[in-house]
């Protein structure tokens, strides 16, 4: 399942929501993405994601469809936030259940290492010197094409 | 043919969203983006370098070479940077 | 921070503890395990963990401060039940708090990997044929040795 | 010296935890072992396959040839399974 939103979620409830009822789920791996305070050094208020609506859905489906593919999954969840969010608050959560944890672990990897290049949202950071685009990562690139 | 720009192409070409009717001969979107580039500096400046310009046609991820038509949904934007 | 308890553990709350005003955090992995309800092609009603009180909590330190010691860790927990269990319960959590979320998927991975081999906990499950005691697997040492 | 057996190991000797004063010749968990065994069917049927048992002494694993004595815990046990 995939959901983009404005509002926070709860973990527990999430995770819960995911393994319910399925007594074939021996593993649930999840990732929160989180607002840090710093960024290249320089202090961060808040920022906020800007998304392509109707295409960002689009996208997180065909990722996670991919992810079920490639693994004997039981159930998967991508949630990911747009808006303002300061520091401290939740951004993103993908998360994974299987019956056994190498799956789980691999493809909840997978899931935020393709939607960190794939998925259109872009990252306006509030620093001390003004707001900022924030540029895309070498890194990001090198982490999604491990997959390929 | 519906035209979105996201982040900082936003901030550049000043829309965020428009609708437009480019000459016939545009056919592709390497030919629309030399299109637009000609309606005034802040589209110019927006295309200006396309290493760091992505393309997306009906929501789906394009390179310059794919074919654009007047029914199109055509989105310009930088590298993504979410998760 | 490990612990070794009876009681089932709430998610949200742990990892919101384990994130606590540490702006620094990017991004949280957590692994959750789950009792299943089949096991080797049978039907397993329910199943009771032993441990080595003492030596399990020993353990569990040791693999906390190496996972520690090999990854730029901001946080890190360990929750580990004991006791009877049934089908859908959770057992075990592990999970990394990281700038960056590679050292997080990592050692959360590593912590999960080290805790099957080295923690000394035992599975009884209650068969239809009766209470079987759980031989260790060698996908388990496999998966520990990786990271040897 | 507090011998603990855990999981089957306790289902075979039919003790979780108990204290013992072996002979002075014992001097490491092999000896130990042997020792042990010598003490009734149950012991002989807990370390009949050494292969699928590990040793623990003052809660660290250690191999057979670890030394022991008089003041230290000796644990037992089928390699673990939780997680």
């Amino acid at each position: 399942m995939i959901r983009v939103q404005k509002e926070d979620f709860d973990l527990a409830t999430e995770l819960s929501a995911l393994s319910a009822g399925n007594h074939n789920i021996g593993g649930i791996t999840s990732f929160v993405g989180l607002v840090r305070d710093m960024a290249e050094g320089q202090h961060v208020g808040a920022m906020t994601l800007e998304h392509y609506p109707g295409m960002t859905e689009k996208m997180l489906e065909q990722i996670e469809a991919e992810a079920n593919q490639r693994w004997p999954l039981e159930a998967s969840l991508i949630i990911h936030r747009y808006g303002r969010m300061e520091p401290g608050e939740q951004i993103v959560l993908v998360a994974c259940a299987s019956p056994h944890r190498e799956a789980a672990f691999e493809a909840c990897h997978f899931l935020i290492d393709w939607l960190k290049t794939k998925a259109p949202f872009w990252k306006l950071e509030e620093k001390d010197s003004g707001a900022e685009w924030v540029d895309a990562r070498e890194s990001d690139e090198d982490a999604a094409a491990k997959w390929d | 043919m519906k035209i979105l720009y996201f982040a900082w192409m936003r901030g550049k070409t000043g829309i965020g969203e428009e609708d437009v009717s480019p000459p016939e001969t545009v056919t592709d979107v390497a030919g629309l983006v030399a299109w637009l580039k000609t309606r005034g500096p802040g589209f110019e400046d927006a295309f200006s370098d396309m290493k760091v310009v992505r393309a997306a046609v009906n929501q789906e991820f394009v390179e310059l070479d794919a074919t654009v038509g007047p029914n199109d949904e055509v989105a310009f934007f930088p590298p993504v940077t979410g998760g």
